[in-house]
């Protein structure tokens, strides 16, 4: 069980990533995001099983952060969308070079 | 005198006054200028060089008890002082001369209030900074020729660079941009490589406190370094020294740095600071690492270098248009002679290095003095643009030929002396690099006189050249020393040859790794 | 591998049901071009891991899963993307062409493959305690919060004050930012 | 300062003031340098880049002074047309400048007769003072007065006292007048201080300093870009012999470990005989001769140096300088009598410059030019004598010639003076006043210099009983008699025995020595004889020099006349009771005696009677060319310079002197100037080093730089990617070790 | 005075500085939001920051001379290396707020809790600074990161800052989950997220080759490498430095970076020393790649921000050196490496705040040509920072001994890193093609006619340009009482704990 759990969370963080570079609706890039937090809370969850209960004490505190990343993140992209009227991270690119 | 220089404790506070001294005159003249802020440029300017023109003088006189006072023949190191700087790295201020030093020392502090005389009036602005970077740039100068700690010989190597930078960049030329900047790295490069080798040289020198040791002495009585490991350093010290000589081939910033740096700029650049490459080679990287110097392939390469160095600098000078870039690949080939000298490890040839290195201060800053003077009447250097000017400026035509033949080596001046003892003495161990480098005699004088011809002689056709004023009497007297020097030092170098010979015998002894007294050291056969 | 022990069938079975759910739920989610309906596949996929934590052990995660991330985070996502009116997936560009998807595709089974040579070596059987000693039965006092709780408020006390600052931060920080522009 | 370390015995005498012979003449170099400088120079003004400024927005106002500046430069060859006020310093400078040498030579006269009352083998040496002392080096600032020297100073100061009174009439109108006499004073110091020298290094300083006045001599009208070339071409000419007289001092150090003439010539011995090391020596030493003595292959200089001031060419072109190979091979008589196939080189160098340069002589029209190369072909003379190791016969022509070509340059001199004169005077500005054609007729008009010049054209051409024919006769049996019996026979040189090298040296001798019949009485019969080919206005001005110019070359004269009886063959004076025998080979026999003994091997004369055929054949071949000249040249026949048509064949290859200069400038010059240029200043400094290396160093980094700033998009995803690619590699760099 | 972290009175007590500094902020965010925004209330309460700094450095003080812990395996560690890191940080968020209570109203950010965030941050660095568990480690860098994403987009009216803070948010929250997995794969080699006890563990159980903890190992590499902005992780650092207020890109640069490299010091130190084998290649390559590629990619920089911020990312990689030697020499010289790049880089920024608020001209570097003529002082100070940071002695004062103890400790490493030491002087040669660029266009370039008159220098920028520049240059002359300091403090140089006290 903890083998397949470890592989899923490996396979579902890849995801992520492949979501994040993929994806470029910022919103969906956060998203993909919370995804990879979500597959190394899998992680920890498993491997808790192995060590006790610091595994799960660490998930509760990512979600926390997670939480507060949320509310920054979004207000950064509504601060964003204010000035572009528009999420696309393509046309997001005032700094360069 | 000598009980008059020792009543004063001379020898106890020479140097660090010396080292001192042009600082505070650069604080005097930033506080001058401050306090001048809005008057007139011409009063500014005019207030800025006498006070320079002061304080180098001061050091100058302070200076020459040095000549007297230096105790030649003793292996220790005169006016020593040691003052922990920073203790925890094993950095101390620690600074000493012999007689090679003092007669770079002398040389330095004589040539700087001349040079001051000779930029006179060819600085019209922002003259407290220009005269405040001299200042600094010659504690630099100082500072290396004395210090005995590596590390603080490292800080004063790289003190140079800004000033010099500055004075190039800000009184310049046309390319004066390029020219610094290429300066700046070439010089950058070496030495950053070198600092890594000081670096390495001191830790392994550790205290048993592991404290890193950069006292010379200690590192020169104790260290040995595995085989490769020496060739490293040496290299690293090789590289920062080479750019500096500047040997062949990591000359190129050297034309381009004299030809747009100010006359003042570029007779400090090569009277003096072409010298710290030479002078390292003879106090660092040869008696740290006579291995490595001796290691029979980096011998022949380095002579090689100097070789080419000493024929493509007369060569390539032949076919200069311009009169500053041809005094400056003059310069490489002259340096080619010091380095020779040196790698050739004969007592005769390191003594003609050391002669070379003087007389080309001498020779090449009176060259780039004259320069300037008429540069400041025409605003032009090609050589194109001159020609038979002895007519209207006789004495201007006297002095560059007594100066030209003493760069071209005529027996009775100065140039003559070093560059035969360094051939004589390297003949003994490198026969057919010396032959190949004393065929420098006849390019020598081709370049020089032709550039000779084309400006004073031949048809005074340009109407521009017509007008032209001779020197007057500040150029004149300023001149004169430079004259001095070059009959004194071609009749009678036995004063200066005596002073020298003691460190260069040490010098010989440490490379072959014997006690003899090192007169026949080097014979190769 | 350590930590292997024989389960229920039941519980065997629903672990690969949800571990399947969450891939392909995952798999939709970077797929589909609404952000909405992204959302609501990403909402899946926690669903199934918090059924996940539960046949692991967890429950008390499991259960937090479903209110903090299910229930908070991703309504607070969803609130943003109406308020900002991107629910249409008509915005252009917002998938990579081929060539990026393919790339990604590399890149992500480089990874996946560098990731999973953790299994390479086996976990170090001193450090790992007994069956059923790491997460105490739900039977126990304490309940299945306990062995959470414990640890949470004694050990990684600071931890956990930190938590509180943190929040603290991120709301000033939303705050400042989400402001009107002033000038 | 005469620090003597044993008492010799000239210690006492007029010898111990040896150190002012040089120091005379040194100090009327600085009167006269100072004296020009101060008429010449107007400070300038404090500030010159101001003034500078000023003189650019209107240097039409200084038309004047432009005029002043060109008041010599229109018309630049040896007089000059303009009549400016006689120089401020002149009066003062007529004295110092000859009074100096005068004193000189009279304090040699009282060395000489010094050293004629004492018994000296031991050359006197006096110690100056120390120079170089590196190390093992030890190296004196020393003069040494010996024979040799003793003749030589004698030659120095007496020729040039009489040329500094000749130079007082000739150069009265220069504006240079002060600077003229400071050079040539200065020139005597050197020219002293080579024969004097106590070891090669001093020998070395007068070497170079002899050259670096002659260039400054070369181009005292420097205004002139032909003058200043010239003066320059004999630098750097002089340099490459130079060159070869360091090496020969290394190679000496190296292997004797002095540098003192007395200490190699009691070392020399350790040399092996013939050896590579003694050879080599010998050879770099004649490389230098060979420069400063114009002989093949560095003769070129010499014809271009008479653009000095006649009196220049005749002091430094002919009497004292150029001879200073000749004195250098007869100081290191030692050396090169161990060294068989160096001598045997120079001998044939000798010889062959010799005939070369007399071909050359044949067909030149400036008078100068002839006497140029006639001058380069008696120094071959000269070298056949030294290289046969007879060193006295090679000193001995080295004095005769200073007689006679001194008396040839000024007599032509005193004939250019009086061409300029006329030409002055009818402000004919076009014809060329050295031009043989121009010429023509000249007996009439100047008989003393007529008279004169015959004696010497009799002197160098070998006709008994002037002084050239017993210098020429000695030479040349001396290489017949060597090719008979030597060591130098029997050695071999570039595959031919010794001996065949001798006999072809002394045919060459032969060869030329008609020639040189040849080509001096064509000189003469052109200039003095004939009509007159002047135009007619300037006819009238033609006259004979005044008396400060005539009386030198009468006393000259005299010595060209006389001058044989310093070392008269033994093989004459008991045919003929002229005088006492070999004076000379005597005076120098503790010199180059031991020398000499040694290459002859003991055999010192060949028989009488081939003596006295050699004799009888030199004597009739001077006449025959005398007489071939007489009847092949028709003066009457000759036109003027521009009406002359260009010769063609092989006349104009001598004309334009075996296009000797033109192969040089074609093989040497051309090819350094291009490798310099092209290939090293552009294209290895500025091509490779700077703009490969430096700056295509910093371009590519540049270059790196701008990619890398290309590649920051400003685009999220770019940046990820950038993230995860890293990632992967981070791990695999982590998992790839296990 | 001896704390056991162990107990919550002992930790309560070994936090001391960090509450003063947390509570302090706690306060000023409510005197923040007590009055509407306004340029006096900004300034007000900046201000009151400033006290809290001051008050935090003292108590800070005196812990410095006084505290230790008696835990062997606390959860935060007491000990010099913590407080001397601290320093830099406190020092740098001073500057920053002194900068920003001038600056902000040049680029109209009226909202006083740009300071207040300030000092969040602060805290959170602080935290981290003693981490010696991985879950404090995460907690401090959110903290720390949030707040600073916050500060990045803090100016509300400029597009710019915007787009830098989402930049830096999303990348920053993307680092963070490897971040994490990194800490969860280690947690699951090792079955601890102590420090101290995977340290021991991974020696007593030889983990050093396990492939769980290496595959964790490097992905925190690569959020530790994110955060320092090494090449290529690098990317979002030149446009949030670019879009961020000068001030808070001064604090990035100088204060964020510092505390990545103290916890990833502590890190590696504490739990990884065994496992060199394995980090030291990655790391050396990082450091190179990040030398090479930052010094390039800065000499093709026209905006003075762009090329402070290349810089910056260029002085990571020097230091990475300082951590891959992995000795307490290294962390030794980060301590006085982040002193005098601190100096460096807020003289520097204090100039490009007076000379181009956010956004509007002045921000190129030609617009600093001839800034000698007119005003010499700013240019000279310039000059001054910029020879700091190139590493020149004397004029570049303490920056080049910076350097020099870097080089020490990478040569003195057992690692033998001489190669790399050569990698990073010859990389500072490419780095004087730019910051030279700059003197040479202030000193040897004539100022344009129409070039804009800077504006005028107000009293605390003043003060922070004034003491930076005074103190780089004076500890370049005298750098032996730094050196003791930054040798003293060095990790390991004081032992966390004096009495054995198993967990």
């Amino acid at each position: 069980m903890l083998v397949e759990s470890l592989t899923l969370s490996a396979a579902l963080f890849t995801i992520g990533v492949i979501g994040v570079l993929t994806r470029r609706n910022a919103i969906i890039v956060f998203m993909c995001v919370e995804l990879m937090l979500n597959a190394v809370n899998l992680s920890f969850v498993a491997l808790s099983k192995l060590y006790g209960a610091t595994g799960q004490v660490f998930v509760i505190f990512v979600m926390t952060v997670a939480a507060a990343e949320a509310a920054v993140g979004l207000a950064i992209i509504i601060a964003i969308f204010r000035h572009k009227k528009s999420v696309n991270l393509q046309d997001i690119n005032l700094l360069r070079g | 005198m000598h009980g008059l220089l020792a009543s004063i404790s001379y020898n106890n506070w020479i140097l660090t006054v010396l080292l001192a001294l042009p600082v505070l005159g650069a604080l005097a003249l930033w506080a001058q200028g401050a306090a001048m802020r809005h008057a007139d440029e011409t009063a500014r300017t005019s207030a800025a060089r006498k006070l320079a023109l002061v304080v180098f003088t001061a050091e100058a006189v302070v200076s020459l008890g040095l000549w007297w006072s230096v105790d030649y023949s003793s292996p220790l190191w005169s006016g020593y002082v040691a003052v922990p700087w920073i203790p925890a790295w094993g950095i101390f201020y620690r600074v000493g001369v012999d007689g090679i030093a003092t007669m770079l020392i002398l040389l330095t502090t004589l040539l700087m209030p001349l040079t001051v005389l000779g930029s006179w009036t060819s600085i019209r602005e922002r003259a407290h900074l220009f005269y405040a970077m001299l200042l600094v740039l010659t504690t630099g100068m100082l500072g290396v020729f004395m210090a005995l700690d590596l590390a603080l010989f490292y800080v004063f190597w790289e003190l140079m660079l800004v000033p010099m930078y500055l004075i190039i960049g800000m009184w310049g030329g046309q390319r004066r941009l390029y020219a610094s900047l290429k300066f700046f790295l070439f010089t950058m490069l070496g030495s950053l490589v070198m600092l890594v080798a000081i670096l390495y040289i001191g830790l392994t020198a550790a205290d048993p406190l592991g404290r890193p040791v950069f006292a010379y002495d200690v590192i020169v009585s104790g260290a040995t370094y595995p085989g490769m490991a020496s060739l490293w350093l040496f290299g690293a010290f090789f590289l920062a020294f080479a750019v500096k000589v500047p040997m062949w081939p990591f000359h190129t910033w050297l034309p381009d740095a004299h030809v747009e740096a100010p006359t003042a700029g570029s007779v400090v650049l090569a009277s003096i600071m072409l010298k710290m490459g030479t002078f390292g080679f003879v106090r660092f990287a040869l008696p740290l690492f006579p291995d490595a110097a001796t290691n029979p392939a980096v011998r022949s390469a380095i002579v090689i270098l100097a070789v080419v160095g000493i024929v493509y600098g007369a060569l390539v000078s032949m076919v200069q248009p311009d009169f500053k870039k041809l005094v400056a690949y003059s310069s490489v080939s002259h340096l080619g002679f010091v380095m020779l000298g040196i790698f050739a490890f004969t007592t005769q040839s390191l003594q003609g290095a050391l002669m070379v290195n003087i007389n080309h201060g001498i020779s090449t800053g009176a060259l780039f003095l004259l320069i300037g003077m008429i540069y400041e009447r025409r605003h032009t250097r090609q050589l194109a643009d001159f020609g038979g000017i002895a007519k209207v400026m006789p004495l201007f035509a006297v002095m560059l030929t007594i100066v030209a033949l003493s760069s071209i080596g005529v027996p009775g001046t100065n140039g003559f002396v070093g560059e035969f003892l360094v051939l004589v003495g390297a003949f003994r161990t490198e026969p057919i690099a010396s032959v190949i480098a004393a065929t420098v005699v006849i390019f020598a004088a081709v370049y020089l006189l032709w550039a000779l011809q084309r400006i004073i002689y031949n048809p005074l056709s340009k109407p521009e050249n017509q007008a032209l004023k001779d020197l007057n009497a500040r150029e004149l007297g300023l001149l004169v020393p430079f004259i001095a020097g070059i009959l004194w030092l071609g009749l009678y170098p036995k004063p200066v040859l005596e002073r020298t010979q003691a460190a260069a015998n040490r010098v010989i002894e440490r490379v072959h790794g014997m006690g003899a007294d090192g007169s026949v050291a080097g014979q190769g056969r | 591998m350590i930590g292997q022990e024989v389960l229920p069938l039941f519980f065997t079975f629903h672990f690969y049901l949800f571990g399947l759910v969450a891939l392909v739920g995952a798999i939709i989610f970077v797929t589909r071009k609404s952000p909405v309906a992204a959302a609501m596949w990403l909402v899946v996929v926690m669903f199934a891991l918090a059924a996940l934590y539960v046949m692991i052990g967890a429950e008390f995660i499991g259960m937090m899963q479903v209110l903090v991330y299910a229930g908070a985070i991703m309504v607070v996502f969803l609130f943003v993307v109406m308020l900002l009116n991107l629910g249409h997936p008509s915005e252009l560009g917002d998938m990579r062409g081929r060539f990026g998807r393919i790339a990604a595709g590399f890149v992500g089974l480089g990874l996946v493959a560098q990731l999973l040579a953790l299994s390479r070596n086996a976990l170090t059987p001193e450090l790992v305690l007994p069956v059923g000693a790491a997460l105490p039965a739900v039977d126990q006092p304490g309940g299945i919060i306990g062995p959470v709780a414990a640890p949470l408020f004694n050990e990684y006390l600071l931890a956990f004050e930190l938590t509180s600052v943190l929040l603290l931060v991120a709301i000033v920080g939303a705050v400042v930012l989400a402001k009107k522009r002033s000038a | 300062m005469l620090l003597q370390e044993t008492v010799h015995p000239l210690a006492e005498t007029a010898a111990r003031f040896v150190w002012w012979l040089p120091t005379l003449p040194l100090i009327g170099f600085v009167i006269n340098g100072l004296l020009s400088l101060q008429a010449a120079t107007k400070l300038g003004p404090a500030d010159p880049s101001a003034d500078a400024d000023h003189a650019h927005a209107g240097h039409g106002a200084h038309a004047h002074d432009a005029h002043d500046a060109h008041a010599h430069d229109a018309h630049a060859h040896d007089a000059h047309d303009a009549h400016p006020p006689r120089h401020r310093y002149a009066a003062i400078t007529s004295i110092i400048g000859p009074g100096v040498l005068i004193a000189s030579f009279v304090l040699a006269l009282a060395m000489f007769f010094a050293m004629r009352g004492v018994e000296a083998d031991a050359p006197f040496v006096s110690r100056l003072f120390s120079w170089m002392p590196v190390g093992d080096f030890k190296l004196d600032a020393a003069l040494q007065l010996d024979a040799l020297s003793m003749v030589m100073v004698l030659v120095i100061t007496g020729i040039g006292s009489l040329i500094h009174v000749f130079s007082v009439g000739y150069m009265q109108d220069d504006p240079g007048y002060p600077r003229y006499f400071a050079y040539l004073n200065l020139f005597v110091f050197f020219m002293l201080l080579l024969v004097l020298g106590a070891n090669y290094v001093v020998t070395f300083v007068g070497w170079e300093g002899v050259g670096l006045c002659s260039y400054l001599l070369i181009g005292f009208w420097f205004s002139e870009q032909a003058n200043a070339d010239a003066g320059k071409k004999a630098f750097v000419v002089n340099r490459i012999g130079d060159f070869g007289f360091m090496v020969a001092m290394f190679l000496l150090f190296a292997h004797l470990g002095t540098l003192d003439y007395t200490a190699i010539a009691a070392n020399a011995g350790t040399l092996e005989p013939g050896g590579a090391v003694v050879t080599a020596i010998c050879l770099f030493l004649f490389i230098g001769c060979t420069g400063k003595s114009a002989q093949i292959p560095l003769f070129t200089w010499l014809p271009d140096a008479m653009a000095g001031p006649t009196p220049v060419s005749a002091l430094i072109h002919a009497a004292t300088m150029v001879t200073a190979g000749v004195f250098l091979i007869a100081r290191s008589s030692v050396l090169f009598s161990l060294a068989p196939v160096a001598s045997l080189t120079v001998a044939l160098v000798g010889g062959l410059t010799a005939i070369f340069a007399a071909s050359i002589g044949l067909k030149q029209w400036d008078i100068k030019k002839v006497l140029a190369y006639s001058t380069v072909s008696q120094l071959g003379y000269m070298f056949i004598g030294v290289g046969v190791g007879a060193y006295t016969a090679g000193v001995f022509h080295l004095v005769t010639h200073a007689f006679f070509k001194a008396l040839l340059f000024l007599g032509s001199g005193s004939v250019i003076f009086a061409m300029h004169r006329a030409y002055h005077a009818t402000h004919n500005h076009g014809d060329d006043a050295q031009d043989m054609r121009n010429m023509g007729g000249l007996k009439a008009m100047m008989p003393v210099t007529w008279t004169l010049l015959w004696i010497a054209t009799l002197a160098i051409a070998g006709v008994p009983p002037f002084s050239g024919f017993f210098s020429k006769d000695e030479i040349l049996s001396a290489a017949y008699s060597r090719a008979h019996e030597s060591t130098l026979a029997d050695a071999s040189l570039l595959g031919m025995s010794g001996s065949t090298v001798l006999y072809l040296v002394w045919i060459l001798g032969l060869a030329s020595a008609l020639i040189t019949a040849i080509y001096m009485t064509r000189m003469m019969l052109y200039t003095f004889h004939g009509p007159n080919r002047t135009d007619e206005k300037s006819r009238p001005h033609l006259a004979e020099a005044p008396w400060v110019m005539t009386g030198p070359l009468v006393v000259l004269g005299v010595l060209s006349l006389f001058g044989g009886w310093l070392n008269l063959p033994e093989v004459i004076t008991h045919m003929v009771p002229l005088g006492p025998a070999e004076t000379l080979e005597h005076w120098l026999e503790p010199v180059v005696g031991e020398a000499t003994a040694r290459v002859s091997g003991g055999a010192a004369h060949v028989a009488v009677s081939t003596e006295q055929m050699l004799i009888a054949g030199a004597i009739v071949i001077a006449i025959a060319g005398i007489a071939i000249a007489k009847a092949r040249l028709k003066p009457e026949a000759l036109l003027t310079k521009d009406a002359s048509e260009p010769s063609r064949g092989f006349e104009r290859i001598l004309e334009r002197k075996w296009y000797v200069d033109e192969i040089y400038d074609a093989l040497v010059v051309r090819p350094i100037h291009a490798l310099s240029r092209s290939v090293l200043w552009k294209g290895v400094d500025v091509g490779l080093i700077d703009t490969l290396g430096a700056n295509g160093s910093a371009a590519v980094t540049r270059f790196a730089g701008w990619i890398g700033s290309q590649l920051q998009t400003g685009r999220v995803g770019t940046y990820a990617w950038l993230l995860v690619i890293g990632a992967v590699v981070v791990l695999r760099a982590f998992t790839a070790g296990n | 005075m001896s704390f056991d972290v162990s107990t919550p009175t002992g930790l309560l007590q070994a936090l001391g500085p960090d509450l003063v500094l947390i509570v302090g902020a706690m306060v000023l965010m409510l005197v923040a939001a007590f009055r509407p925004e306004s340029a006096g209330h900004q300034r007000r309460v900046g201000l009151m920051a400033l006290g809290v700094l001051v008050a935090t450095i003292a108590t800070m003080s005196w812990y410095a001379t006084n505290a230790s812990s008696t835990t062997v395996h606390g959860i935060i560690a007491v000990d010099g290396f913590r407080w001397a890191v601290n320093l830099v940080f406190l020092v740098g968020a001073a500057a920053t707020i002194a900068l920003g209570i001038e600056a902000n109203p040049r680029d109209r950010i009226v909202a006083a809790e740009s300071h207040v965030l300030v000092l969040f941050a602060t805290a959170g660095m602080m935290v981290l600074a003693a981490a010696r568990d991985l879950m404090i480690v995460f907690l401090g860098v959110e903290m720390m990161s949030i707040a600073v994403y916050v500060l990045a987009g803090i100016n509300r009216s400029s597009a710019r800052s915007a787009e830098g803070a989402l930049k830096y948010f999303l990348l920053g929250a993307f680092s963070t989950g490897f971040l994490l997995y990194g800490i969860a794969l280690i947690y699951g080699a090792t079955g601890s997220t102590h420090l101290g006890v995977i340290g021991e563990r991974i020696g007593t159980f030889g983990l050093a080759g396990h492939g769980m903890l290496l595959v964790g190992v490097g992905l925190l590499l690569v959020g530790f490498a994110f955060k320092i902005a090494a090449v290529p992780f690098h990317m979002w650092a030149p446009d949030v430095y670019e879009g961020a207020p000068t001030p808070i890109t001064a604090y990035m640069a100088a204060a964020v970076k510092a505390a990545a490299f103290a916890m990833f010091l502590r890190a590696w130190l504490e739990a990884f020393s065994l496992l060199d084998g394995s980090w030291l290649t990655p790391i050396w390559w990082l450091a190179a790649v990040t030398m090479v590629a930052g010094n390039a990619i800065a000499l093709a920089q026209r905006n003075v921000k762009r090329m402070l911020a290349y810089s910056s990312i260029v002085h990571g990689g020097y230091l990475l050196v300082a951590v891959a030697a992995g000795t307490g020499l290294g962390s030794a010289a980060f301590l006085f490496y982040g002193i005098a790049y601190t100096l460096a880089t807020f003289g520097a920024f204090a100039i490009v705040s007076v000379m181009a608020p956010t956004g509007s001209r002045g921000a190129l570097i030609r617009d600093y040509e001839g800034l000698w003529t007119t005003r010499p002082w700013l240019a000279v100070g310039f000059a001054i920072c910029m020879l700091a940071l190139l590493g020149f002695p004397i004029f570049g004062g303490v920056g080049f001994f910076a350097k020099w103890y870097v080089l020490q400790a990478a040569i003195t490493s057992p690692r033998e890193l001489t190669p790399l030491a050569i990698v990073l002087v010859l990389t500072s040669v490419v780095s004087a093609g730019y910051y030279l660029h700059v003197v040479r266009v202030m000193f040897m370039k004539p100022r344009p006619e129409d070039a804009d008159e800077p504006g005028p220098v107000y009293p605390l920028t003043q003060a922070v340009l004034v003491g930076s520049v005074a103190l780089i240059l004076l500890l370049g002359l005298f750098p032996n009482t730094l050196a003791t300091w930054a040798k003293d403090n060095a990790l390991g140089a004081r032992p966390t704990a004096v009495t054995t006290n198993a967990p």
